[in-house]
């Protein structure tokens, strides 16, 4: 069972992300689960929302305590939430930032993760760039596909398509696929310095 | 549909095994009550009933309700001082009920369109004699025909009527009226014998072989009094100055005319002497109005057409060319006494309007008959003489008005059947009054009375031309329909409608309706709401 | 076909194939996403012929839930929480007018301290109305009960309530096999109403009933609902042919067979209890679970049958009656009064506190090692508790306790869960 | 002599079934084959208005919907009386539900005649005050602001009388209640700001609004008929006073309500989509003691230790009902409303 763990900020479409994702796996035939945490959700208020995917039916109810896979969808609230409880050693990280990890202040903390698995993505960005609003939700979705491989690209765009219709469809999936190339070349690039 | 859910739903109709009425304390009860105008007529008349015929438009079934009782409708829808008028209840709502006026639109248009009177009764072999063809006379006769008593009328006088035709002047009732109603009773078999006077009614009696007799005599001798008087003085009495004008030889009376008096008599003599184009018709009495015997609507139909009066005066001497007027004072006792004080009234002739007396010489021989103040003592049938000798009219102790003489002959009739039959006359208990406070005139819409035409006052100088006219048809309906219905039920529905608890049961047309005391809480709403009172409430026997 | 959709989603399209023709409702978390498909439907005219009513509040919901159904119209409406609660009266009574409306209740907390999390206290308090209610495990089976609570409301002439975890449910998107239109329709006859207002067969339904004749109608009320005992597996196994799954039925087991220790529970957390109980059996401790599906009627036979055999029964239960227990313990407690059988109550998520299956497994360890309560509060944090009783203690206007646990606790957004 | 048309008839129009008139112009209640909606056998005090009120209402709306009628009732006397098990009075489709829910279980049945469509079969949901004004008022707004098709009856008898005579918010001021007893400086009910139900209604711009009495059949018909003739919210005010809770006599019950109405203290009129129309003008105006002094509910403001002050506050209320509606119309208008021309 890979579970992941997405945390952003009320009116960002955190809850929203999760739903996709398990949509996407739902696509490859894999079972999943998507819910949001429940609150009343107020713009800004901070939300998290959980996915799990796994090859047989998903039984439990239980909040993601254990992510596999961290999404985080606003940086700024990296020092007013535990955003990593519960985050495995060989777990991934998907940072919405233009920033770096140490210019985040995360160097020394995730200095004991696997590094090619935690990985930034300006995604806020590429939103305002592809929609001209600032909706990295489904913009990271396509960075997760790149990063984790858990989902394909292309059952992400599916499960956008779902989603959204029309222009707003085309345009989150021409912005995740740009995500998806960024992410992956980041990992290239990481690859090649960790070879040198 | 299935068999319904245990005591949360319920069959239509169910209720009717809860029966309410063991609550009742008291129970409507449905009651006729005597209307006040019914309890007011002399004549008798059901006013209440043929007005209820009335409303509905079915004028034949009111006439002929009206005649049981009286066969001059249309005189007396003229003449009748009505007193059922100052008993209506709808008086004291807003103006009584033009009842007068509707009878005479009854008795006109039954004129108009031939309504014949009621057949007589089958023959019963008797003969009845009587005496006198005025109102009491004629009713006598009708009364007695509708018995199936043979009649044989008699009169002093060339033509039928009495003091209808000689007392009572045209423009108040016009001939052709009183024509028309007399024919109809004489149409209906009356033997008449005209121009005779009857001396001793004893010998007339047996002579006809008559089984009973009903004297209608009335009272045609003028009263007089000694007036000293110059020998041109002209003085005449009203009886035979009416009676003249009736015969179409009206006496001269010169331009200033007096006349002394103050009944209706007195008012009818001044009138005419306007109409035969005296200039002042000048009334002499010695009381005041308050005293005056008089009718009010006459006094002032008088007063209308420029009748002047000298209230509280008597005349003490006549001068040739002026009477000498003393006049009065009223002592405590209301009564007048002579002040001393004199005062002239120029007059070109005096009319003596004084009342008047009865002549009852044809009962010299009769035996066991009393006679008092001038009148015959009758019994309550109005019966003088157990021999079957009955009177009415001015002839008797009472008021004298047409209407009552029609009454008085009507009672009679009753008691000379029974006294031919050999029996008592069952006198019917007369209903309790149906009291103004027993209506809720709520219910009742406003509506003011519908007032006859009345000929103006001008015309009325010169012509004896009828003064009060008719109603039209549909003013006559109107104001039929404002009566009250007092005490009796006119079937408007209210005690079924207003009913909380539906147990009132509507009988149909006519039938009137009932209580269902199975389901009657004794509440009294349908009591209240009775416009006109026709239910009473008895305390239960419990 | 399997969809990956909302549980609300699921539930309103499965309740709109079983053709409603009155739906009202009055907007209450976790139910609106329910109400809002279903509204959307009928807009969009793709459920037709249904009156679709925005009522005032959620007494009027009920209330004209009645009217349609005495009518004749197959009336459906949803809830939660406090809407239940302010709807209670009519709740009664369209249950002592034996109508079969269907109402699905997005089980949430019941304030004050006003939440809007999940747990089973709204449905307890409808426990004695007299409607039937089926707890759902899964939106999978969310959606297939109201297939059968309208079929089983209306051969029965009693209402059912629908109930699912608020949020849990309601908002988790996982994959849904919506029934089909055809199947529905086959399963499900068009509603025969035992008693309708007609103008032609006029009858007063709604007497006032006195004491010769109100103990009956009550006791006809119960009778009905044994009867459900009969049917409701009926209608299970009819719906399994039909539509070839499991769904429904008085209980399910799982793993009881063998078990000495067997938990008890209602509705979602249910999937929660299987992890952990696999995990725990392939470590050697023979643990089984019995989720009980119809709450009410109580199936006291039947759960007295699968709890042969155990040695310890823990009722894992979203309520609690204050000065008393677990409520749900208390029925198993009296299914298995004649045996012995040791009963733990475990209290778990009030007011959508998460149960983890760390907590489980701790609970379980106790339990284990006969450490286990008669009952227990899972993750009671009772230095919070102390703090408090403290506060109380020192001062006599000590403040609210809610605000007060929430500043002992600090940020409360941050908590993940 | 002036020639007016006969339009005045023996007995007015007042009367419930005038012989006078064509039968099809009496009211429904002269008609012996009126529904009887309400039968004998209820168990309604001597003189009860409300039962009387609730037959004609309802027989008068089942005569304009040829019987295709269906009424809801909330819990209240009416109900009380008119089904214990186990009998019922009622002879139409009739259903009880609750006290606060009549207007909503009322708009499920129209839905369903809707969806079933039988939109010929009218709904009629009825209450008393209390049922209305107060534990019924939020679901009545709800359904007047969603114009749903159903005509809502109010039987007015100013408290709550099934439980025992206790205040409502329909209780006039100065009246003894079991709840406002008549002591203090003060006695009986507050001089509140009132709730005018009627206005309340209107505010809600629905198609037609109208109060009546049981003391003018013929009005109170007319407005059930014109009410029935449109569709979506209407809403009819009826005054049916009550015996035993007014202490008024159980014969006087027709009496007291047309002394309500004329005295100006209920003011007798209709409104459409918010706007009144038309009044009952006062027939023959009439101060309010005559009103008052036959009701012991008023009956500490007369007599020795009698309040004129308090009667004269009343009266002053009066007067601005006469003078806000205005009242004081000319009677040939009166009786021409209440259909007494020929």
């Amino acid at each position: 069972m890979f579970q992941v763990r997405f945390h952003g900020r009320g009116g960002q479409g955190v809850v929203t992300a999760a739903e996709m994702l398990s949509m996407a796996a739902f696509d490859e035939g894999r079972f999943s689960q998507a819910f949001p945490s429940f609150g009343s959700e107020r713009t800004g208020a901070p939300v998290v929302s959980f996915c799990r995917i796994d090859d047989r039916p998903i039984r439990s109810r239980e909040p993601v305590i254990e992510p596999d896979a961290l999404v985080i969808q606003d940086a700024t609230l990296i020092h007013q939430v535990d955003l990593f409880a519960g985050l495995s050693r060989e777990g991934y990280v998907l940072i919405n930032t233009s920033k770096s990890f140490d210019e985040l202040g995360l160097g020394d903390f995730l200095s004991t993760f696997h590094r090619e698995r935690l990985l930034t993505c300006p995604a806020t960005e590429l939103a305002l760039e592809h929609l001209g609003r600032p909706l990295p939700n489904a913009v990271l979705l396509g960075g997760f596909a790149a990063l984790t491989a858990q989902v394909t690209l292309d059952s992400i765009a599916a499960a956008i398509n779902e989603r959204f219709k029309g222009a707003t469809a085309e345009r989150n999936v021409a912005a995740a696929t740009a995500a998806y190339q960024l992410v992956k070349r980041e990992e290239e690039e990481l690859a090649r310095a960790s070879t040198n | 549909m299935t068999e319904l859910p245990f005591a949360i739903t319920l069959e239509v109709g169910s209720s009717h095994a809860n029966h309410t009425g063991s609550w009742r304390v008291e129970r409507p009860v449905y009651v006729d009550r005597l209307p006040p105008c019914n309890d007011a007529c002399p004549a008798g008349e059901n006013i209440q009933k043929w007005l209820y015929d009335a409303e509905s438009g079915d004028y034949e079934s009111a006439w002929r309700q009206l005649v049981e009782d009286n066969p001059f409708p249309a005189v007396m829808g003229r003449i009748c001082y009505h007193p059922c008028e100052s008993a209506c209840n709808r008086a004291q709502v807003d103006e009584a009920v033009g009842i007068n006026a509707i009878e005479r639109f009854l008795g006109d248009l039954a004129i108009e369109r031939q309504w014949s009177l009621p057949s007589p009764g089958v023959d019963t072999g008797k003969k009845v004699l009587v005496v006198g063809a005025g109102p009491s006379g004629l009713s006598a006769a009708y009364h007695l025909r509708r018995l199936g008593h043979r009649v044989h009328l008699v009169d002093a006088g060339s033509q039928l009527g009495g003091m209808m035709r000689y007392g009572i002047p045209a423009y108040r009732l016009p001939r052709d009226i009183l024509d028309a109603e007399i024919n109809r009773i004489i149409a209906q078999g009356v033997d008449v014998e005209l121009n005779h006077t009857v001396l001793d009614i004893e010998h007339e009696r047996h002579a006809g072989e008559f089984d009973a007799v009903f004297l209608g005599v009335g009272a045609q001798l003028a009263r007089r009094v000694d007036i000293p008087s110059g020998d041109t003085a002209r003085i005449l009495d009203a009886v035979s100055f009416l009676h003249q004008v009736a015969d179409d030889d009206p006496p001269l009376l010169g331009r200033r005319v007096a006349i002394y008096g103050g009944g209706d008599t007195a008012l009818d003599a001044a009138r005419t002497a306007r109409r035969l184009g005296a200039r002042d018709a000048v009334i002499v009495y010695r009381r005041n109005r308050e005293q005056m015997p008089a009718h009010e609507t006459e006094l002032e139909e008088a007063l209308k057409e420029g009748i002047t009066i000298r209230w509280l005066s008597t005349v003490n001497h006549y001068e040739n060319d002026h009477l000498v007027i003393e006049k009065m004072r009223l002592n405590e006792q209301g009564f007048p006494e002579p002040t001393g004080e004199f005062e002239d009234l120029g007059a070109d002739s005096l009319v003596l309007a004084l009342g008047q007396d009865t002549d009852l010489s044809l009962l010299d021989e009769a035996t066991d008959i009393t006679i008092a103040d001038g009148v015959v003592e009758v019994s309550p049938m109005m019966m003088a003489a157990s021999n079957g000798i009955f009177a009415g009219g001015d002839a008797v102790p009472s008021e004298r008005t047409a209407t009552i003489a029609i009454g008085h002959a009507k009672r009679a009739a009753r008691g000379i059947d029974a006294f031919l039959a050999g029996r008592d006359v069952a006198d019917t208990p007369r209903a309790q009054l149906a009291t103004f406070e027993r209506l809720n005139t709520w219910y009742y819409a406003d509506a003011e009375r519908a007032h006859r035409p009345e000929l103006e006052i001008a015309r009325r100088q010169n012509t004896f031309e009828e003064i009060v006219g008719g109603l039209t048809e549909e003013n006559a309906l109107f104001e039929a329909r404002r009566c009250l219905s007092c005490g009796n039920c006119f079937e408007c529905d209210n005690c079924y409608g207003v009913c909380p608890d539906n147990a009132v049961i509507k009988l149909g047309p006519a039938l009137r309706y009932e209580v269902n005391y199975d389901f009657c809480k004794g509440c009294g709403i349908c009591v209240s709401e009775c416009p006109c009172g026709a239910i009473d409430m008895v305390p239960e026997q419990i | 076909m399997l969809r990956q959709i909302e549980g609300s989603r699921g539930v309103a399209e499965t309740v709109a194939r079983c053709r409603p023709e009155v739906v009202c409702a009055y907007p209450i978390s976790p139910q609106t996403h329910i109400i809002e498909a279903i509204g959307a439907m009928v807009k969009a005219g793709t459920l037709s012929p249904c009156e679709f009513i925005n009522v005032e509040s959620e007494f009027a919901a009920m209330s004209v839930s009645i009217g349609a159904s005495a009518a004749g119209a197959r009336a459906y409406t949803a809830t939660a929480s406090q809407g239940l609660l302010f709807m209670m009266e009519a709740v009664y009574n369209a249950a002592g007018l034996g109508l079969p409306i269907v109402m699905t209740l997005a089980n949430r907390a019941i304030g004050a301290p006003i939440n809007i999390w999940n747990d089973h206290s709204d449905a307890m308090a409808a426990r004695d109305t007299g409607w039937i209610q089926l707890f759902a495990e899964t939106n999978q089976e969310a959606a297939d009960l109201h297939v059968q609570a309208f079929r089983l409301a209306e051969e029965l002439s009693v209402p059912v309530m629908v109930c699912m975890d608020g949020f849990i449910l309601t908002h988790a998107v996982e994959g849904i096999d919506v029934p089909e239109q055809d199947d529905v329709d086959a399963f499900l006859p068009t509603y025969e109403p035992r008693q309708v207002l007609d103008p032609a067969h006029p009858i007063s339904i709604g007497a006032m009933v006195g004491p010769e004749a109100f103990t009956e109608v009550r006791y006809l009320s119960h009778l009905r609902q044994l009867d459900a005992l009969e049917l409701i597996p009926a209608l299970a196994s009819q719906f399994a042919s039909a539509f070839g799954r499991e769904s429904g039925g008085l209980l399910h087991t799982y793993e009881t067979q063998d078990a000495t220790t067997i938990i008890v529970a209602l509705g979602s957390v249910l999937g929660t209890i299987k992890d952990v109980v696999d995990r725990r059996r392939d470590a050697g401790e023979r643990m089984g679970v019995v989720g009980i599906t119809t709450f009410r009627p109580f199936p006291f036979d039947e759960v007295r049958r699968a709890l042969e055999g155990a040695e310890r029964v823990i009722v894992v239960e979203k309520d609690f009656s204050i000065g008393y227990g677990g409520v749900l313990s208390t029925d198993v407690a009296m299914a298995t009064h004649d045996s012995n059988l040791p009963l733990h109550t475990v209290v778990a998520g009030l007011g959508g506190r998460a149960i983890t299956q760390h907590s489980l497994d701790a609970m379980l360890d106790d339990a284990a090692r006969d450490h286990l309560e008669p009952v227990t509060f899972l993750d009671l944090d009772l230095g919070i508790v102390e703090l408090e009783r403290a506060r109380m203690k020192a001062q006599r206007h000590s403040g609210p306790s809610a605000e007060n646990v929430l500043s002992d606790l600090g940020v409360v957004a941050s908590r993940i869960g | 002599m002036t020639q007016r048309p006969v339009h005045f008839y023996q007995v007015g129009s007042f009367v419930v079934g005038n012989r006078l008139l064509d039968v099809a112009d009496r009211t429904v209640q002269s008609d012996p084959q009126r529904s009887d909606s309400l039968d004998s056998g209820h168990r309604a005090c001597q003189g009860c208005g409300e039962a009387l009120g609730a037959r004609y209402a309802l027989d008068a709306a089942m005569r304009v919907t040829n019987g295709r009628l269906i009424a809801v009732n909330a819990t209240g006397c009416l109900e009380v009386f008119s089904t214990p098990y186990p009998e019922t009075s009622w002879r139409i489709a009739w259903l009880h539900s609750l006290f606060g829910n009549a207007p909503a279980v009322a708009t499920g049945v129209a839905a369903a005649m809707k969806v079933k469509g039988k939109s010929d079969v009218r709904v009629v949901a009825q209450a008393g005050d209390g049922g209305t004004v107060d534990i019924g008022f939020g679901c009545l707004s709800g359904m007047f602001e969603r114009n749903d098709d159903v005509l809502f009856i109010c039987y007015d008898n100013e408290a709550y009388m099934n439980t025992g005579v206790q205040r409502s918010g329909a209780t006039p001021p100065a009246a003894r209640t079991a709840t406002t007893e008549a002591l203090g400086s003060e006695p009986g009910n507050v001089f509140g700001q009132g709730k005018d139900m009627p206005r309340l209604a209107m505010a809600h711009g629905i198609s037609y609004v109208a109060t009546a009495t049981v003391a003018d059949l013929h009005d109170l018909e007319n407005k059930v008929q014109r009410a029935m003739q449109v569709r979506g919210a209407r809403y009819l005010h009826i005054l049916v006073p009550c015996p035993l809770g007014w202490g008024s006599e159980s014969c006087d019950t027709i009496k007291v309500a047309r002394l309500a109405k004329e005295t100006g203290l209920f003011p007798v009129f209709e409104a459409e989509h918010g706007i009144v129309t038309g009044v009952s003008a006062i027939r023959h105006r009439t101060p309010v003691e005559s009103y008052l002094s036959i009701q012991r509910r008023f009956g500490h403001l007369f007599g020795e230790h009698g309040r004129p002050d308090i009667v004269a506050h009343i009266q002053a209320m009066a007067d601005a009902n006469i003078e806000r509606y205005g009242l004081m119309g000319d009677v040939e208008q009166f009786a021409a409303t209440s259909g007494a021309t020929s």
